[in-house]
């Protein structure tokens, strides 16, 4: 499945120098690593201190200026504080718990292998790599659920439900969307999705044709109900039910599971962004001047900042409409989930496909 | 309504209740005393008689002075601009013995409150008070100790001397 | 009495679910507790247990002299401690038959309205936190903030401000609290533009409160209820216009009654802009009065170790942020006070409650109980 | 109930989102000017502590503001009006005569900082008004020893005090004598 010629990782593999005889998996893990230590964890470092300054700016405050350099090590003091924190009951450590805790991950974390990061770092590009990703925002739910469950607490229970209910009624719009998409690029590949987009904003899928902006907003919309983000954050509300779900986690544990759902925040926003927002084009004469000198690494880190930007302004605007707007109450989200955005997401794919049918000739230029 | 006919009105309803009437502090408002036993009758007839009409209790308060126990009702009428201040006193026998007086939560729902708090800090108990889902029964960790509100109640039980100023020098 | 007559009790033969939310909870106003009975997520009963925060406040104004007497009507409601200092000194000043000087009266008439604001604003605090939107809370606190620094030039104190005394206030208003009260009003009158903007005709806000947990006239009569949340349901009762005091009567201002824009009249949205149009009053009465204090003496006779108030009784009712708030003071001549009792209106508020959550979901109840503004501290005392 | 017609419905349906999707993104935009601090109106307002350009000093506060108390032993006269009128009892004294009559030695002087409630009475009812609030408000303490500040000058030697007492009955005699 692999395809072994454009796979960065063979390209950095011989720049040190070391033969390529190497079998396929060991590439497969090693890109696997290596995107999840210097793309994931500094997206989550990164993120943080960028989602507490932003909010601060947003509500007249100054945020975190003491850790470091104008607060710039507020990521790992938060990360030392959260790891030395202990329980105040001294509850035993209930033997399913680490057991559910590394099943959890393992489901969480293996979509990694169909992040779309660029053009030469696709290690799964199959026809259904699109799909694959929804497998975590699902795992996180579902982990999300039984948390709340094990609890055995009436918060705990409230917070399951809710967050079960919730994802259902999210994930119907989502995946409609993501068929528009689909429709529109001919093919629910990541090479196919990314190539039907251009540099420039106007050969982005999202302004290709109107229904196509309608399932942009809806992906986005049922994205937050899915990842039970702040508007929407009904099942993991601080106010009635005492943090929900995560109200006996502490420590260490806490801290994985914030990091679980930044990952989901993080993989639904580069989906969005390399499926409407033109994912990692960089304009056409620097893509073929950097081919030609062979310059494979130079190329595919110039995407990969590319998409990380457009990733990051993504979720700062997401983050936006959740400091601004009041929490709304989970029958309140499921309604919207079915009644608002199911029909909307319905509407732009009958759209998108007549448009597409007809060939409309103005859509993305080859 | 002023002070005579007040009190010819409320003798006429059950005879001989009415113990005194005069003025409230200096406020103008009647205060009228009454025995203790006619309280609901009373209270009935201030609630729906229709020169009267006080139907809200503004306040119950009780209060202790040179040893007897004066329970007031302030009386407000939510539609004519009639106010009256209703009394009614028992001596309680020992530091620690309870008083007994009908509840007028029956009439007035809002005094259920004020009945919570006067049972425990005075030892006033009210019977027939109407069950209410408010329970403000719980003011004091333990009411081993008497009657706070009393003046004669003794720290010394309570084991802590209280911080007071003024007047002792 | 639950809305559709088919309720999973019936249907699945659940029975319902008991849920104590303690003393100590995010969602709650104060230090109370609600046993609550759930079936599924919607609230069948909810019984209120306080008492939590019982510091024996009366018994303690007896222990100590007529001066200490203002500083513990301060704890009364810690939040808005003008309001029980002021109940207090004018029962007393009717007790001793002595009247404040006009100064004086139109001193604490300023502070009363800056405490109704800055009471309300608190209350807008609670409510953004209730549901759940942080901008708000910041920008409301932050606002709030001017009212505490007024409070401070003319006290001395941010929030118990011991400055009234029995016939008038402590000491003269400084010079430059005029201009910075227009100051406050001109600053507030723009931010409740932008608090519009942003809060009140948020969509997702009006879906939260409207037709949530509304409280019928007969439950006002019931709980014998006054203040804003009285006046949401329509029932047009306010102190300062049936029972005029401070020179209340010769200003002209309206007291605004619910109106029923959130679908039903006295509901959680009613209660919220029933306090926005308060804030304006007051800021009208304001600067109606800020330019006319008269000048003249700020105090009857000043107060000290021997201050003796003559045998008598006397309650006085006065308008607090929160409703009509009453103080019933009984003095024998003595040094000390005989007997000082507050009638306060939390405790018809927290009647409420158990009569208006029904029906309501777990979620919506941080929203009720901000919307009904609990002063947990002066309805335990 | 009467069954609207369909187009109606949707008509309301549609106007509904739109409202809600305005005014939600209405309320989006009002925040937007802090992001970039337009205006006087919207810049932070958080104060870095302790921050030596932000953070508000002492003399930063009103004249009135009720912090810690001082006393100037000097000008006390000993009236112990202060300790009387205190609601939470916390100020003691402990005085002597001085080397006059009209004199008096302030031995002991404490407030003790873990009971005042700041409400100012003392400081009303000084007559020198040698007992004053400053504006320090840092009064943080490791223990509650330490909370209690103590103003007076300390126990006489028994020498002192018996010559005190001598030059006091000196100056009776004196005035005795000239009588």
């Amino acid at each position: 499945m692999m395809t072994a010629s454009n796979s960065w990782m063979v390209s950095w593999w011989e720049g040190f120098g070391l033969s390529s005889d190497v079998p396929q998996w060991v590439f497969a893990l090693l890109a696997l690593l290596f995107t999840y230590c210097f793309v994931v964890v500094p997206a989550g470092a990164a993120l943080s201190f960028l989602d507490r300054k932003f909010s601060a700016d947003l509500q007249a405050r100054v945020g975190p200026n003491q850790a470091g350099p104008a607060g710039l090590f507020q990521p790992i003091a938060d990360l030392l504080k959260l790891l030395q924190k202990g329980s105040l009951t001294k509850r035993p450590q209930k033997a399913s718990e680490n057991i559910w805790l590394s099943v959890h991950s393992m489901a969480l974390y293996s979509t990694l292998a169909v992040m779309p990061l660029g053009s030469a770092a696709l290690l799964v590009d199959t026809e259904m790599s699109a799909f694959l990703p929804f497998w975590s925002a699902l795992v996180l739910a579902l982990g999300t659920m039984l948390l709340g469950l094990g609890q055995n607490s009436v918060p705990g229970w409230f917070g399951g439900i809710r967050i079960a209910a919730q994802t259902l009624a999210g994930s119907f719009p989502a995946l409609i969307a993501l068929i528009c998409v689909g429709v529109h690029a001919g093919s629910f590949r990541w090479s196919a999705l990314a190539g039907a987009q251009g540099f420039s904003p106007w050969s982005w899928a999202l302004f290709s044709n109107p229904f196509l902006t309608i399932a942009f907003l809806v992906f986005i919309m049922s994205g937050m109900i899915v990842m039970a983000s702040a508007p929407f954050d009904g099942g993991l509300a601080l106010t009635d039910i005492h943090g929900g779900v995560a109200s006996h986690l502490y420590g260490r544990r806490l801290g994985y599971y914030r990091f679980g759902r930044f990952y989901v925040f993080f993989l639904w926003s580069v989906i969005t962004v390399v499926l409407f927002l033109g994912g990692w084009a960089l304009p056409g004469r620097l893509v073929s001047l950097l081919r030609e000198g062979e310059a494979v690494r130079v190329l595919s880190f110039l995407e990969l900042s590319w998409l990380m930007a457009k990733t990051f302004l993504l979720m700062l605007f997401m983050i936006w409409v959740a400091r601004v707007n009041p929490r709304s109450r989970v029958d309140q989200i499921t309604d919207f989930a079915w009644k608002v955005l199911s029909p909307f997401s319905l509407f732009a794919l009958v759209g998108t496909s007549l448009w597409v049918g007809w060939g409309i000739g103005w859509g993305a230029p080859w | 309504m002023d002070k005579n006919q007040i009190v010819l009105k409320l003798n006429s309803i059950c005879s001989g209740t009415v113990l005194e009437a005069g003025e409230f502090g200096r406020s103008g408002v009647v205060s009228v005393w009454i025995e203790s036993k006619t309280v609901l009758q009373i209270a009935e007839c201030l609630k729906n008689d229709l020169e009267f009409q006080l139907d809200w209790l503004e306040n119950l308060s009780v209060v202790e002075l040179e040893e007897v126990v004066v329970v007031t009702y302030f009386l407000r009428s939510t539609t004519t601009p009639e106010t009256l201040v209703l009394r009614i006193s028992a001596l309680p026998g020992s530091k620690s013995e309870k008083i007994v007086f009908p509840s007028v939560s029956s009439i007035w729902p809002m005094a259920i409150p004020f009945e919570n708090e006067a049972e425990q800090l005075f030892g006033v108990t009210f019977i027939g008070k109407e069950s209410c889902e408010l329970n403000n029964k719980f003011l004091l960790p333990d009411l081993s100790h008497g009657f706070p509100l009393r003046k004669s109640f003794d720290f010394s039980s309570t084991g802590s001397a209280p911080i007071q100023n003024g007047g002792h020098s | 009495m639950i809305g559709s007559g088919l309720n999973s009790q019936t249907f699945f033969k659940t029975d319902l679910t008991t849920w104590e939310i303690g003393p100590y909870h995010s969602s709650l106003p104060g230090p109370m507790r609600l046993k609550l009975k759930l079936d599924g997520e919607i609230v069948v009963k909810c019984e209120v247990e306080t008492g939590f925060l019982h510091r024996g406040l009366e018994k303690a104004s007896e222990l100590h002299g007529w001066p200490s007497l203002v500083v513990y009507a301060d704890h009364l409601d810690p939040e808005v401690a003008v309001f029980g200092e002021l109940v207090t000194c004018l029962a007393v000043e009717e007790i001793s038959g002595i009247t404040a000087p006009p100064r004086a009266q139109v001193i604490r008439l300023l502070l009363a309205e800056l405490a109704r604001i800055s009471g309300h604003l608190a209350f807008m605090v609670r409510m953004a936190k209730a549901v759940g939107s942080e901008t708000v809370t910041h920008y409301v606190l932050r606002d709030r903030e001017k009212i505490l620094d007024l409070f401070e030039l003319v006290t001395g104190a941010r929030f118990s401000l011991n400055f009234l005394r029995f016939g008038g206030v402590r000491s003269d208003v400084t010079d430059g609290f005029i201009e910075r009260v227009l100051e406050v009003c001109e600053l507030i009158r723009v931010r409740m533009k932008e608090y519009n903007d942003i809060f009140t005709f948020n969509y997702s806000f009006l879906q939260r409160s409207s037709g949530v947990a509304p409280i019928s006239k007969d439950c006002v009569r019931f709980c014998g209820m006054s203040g804003p949340n009285a006046r949401a349901a329509g029932v047009a009762f306010d102190v300062r216009k049936d029972a005029p005091y401070l020179g209340y009567s010769n200003l002209d201002f309206i007291a605004p009654l619910g109106r029923g824009e959130g679908g039903v009249l006295g509901d959680v949205h009613d209660r919220f802009l029933i306090r926005l149009r308060e804030i304006n009053e007051s800021m009208e009465i304001l600067k109606q009065v800020v330019e006319r204090i008269p000048d003249g003496p700020f105090l009857h006779a000043p107060v000290g170790n021997d201050y003796k108030v003559p045998a008598g009784e006397a309650y006085v009712r006065i308008e607090s942020s929160r409703g009509l708030l009453g103080c019933h003071v009984v003095s024998d001549g003595k040094l000390k006070p005989g007997r000082v009792q507050y009638r306060v209106p939390s405790l018809a508020n927290l009647m409420a409650v158990p009569l208006i959550t029904p029906g309501v979901r777990v979620e919506d109840l941080p929203v009720v109980l901000a919307s009904l503004d609990l002063g947990i501290a002066e309805a335990d005392r | 109930m009467v069954r609207e017609s369909v187009f109606r419905g949707i008509g309301i349906y549609i106007r509904n989102v739109f409202l809600g999707v305005w005014s939600i993104a209405g309320s989006c935009f009002t925040a937007v000017p802090y992001l970039f601090r337009l205006g006087e109106l919207r810049k932070e307002v958080t104060e870095g502590y302790p921050d030596p350009v932000s953070s508000k000093t002492a003399d930063d506060l009103p004249p009135r503001s009720r912090g810690l108390l001082f006393n100037d032993i000097d000008r006390c006269s000993g009236c112990r009006d202060c300790e009387k009128i205190c609601p939470a009892q916390c100020i003691k004294i402990d005085c002597e005569p001085g080397s006059e009559a009209s004199k008096v030695w302030v031995s002991v002087f404490d407030i003790d900082f873990s009971k005042c409630v700041f409400c100012g009475l003392c400081t009303e009812v000084c007559l020198p008004s040698s007992l004053v609030h400053t504006r320090q408000y840092e009064g943080a303490a490791y223990s509650l020893k330490d909370l209690v500040a103590s103003f007076g000058r300390g126990q006489l030697t028994p020498e002192q005090r018996a010559k005190w007492a001598a030059m006091r009955k000196l100056s009776e005699d004196g005035e005795g004598v000239s009588l």
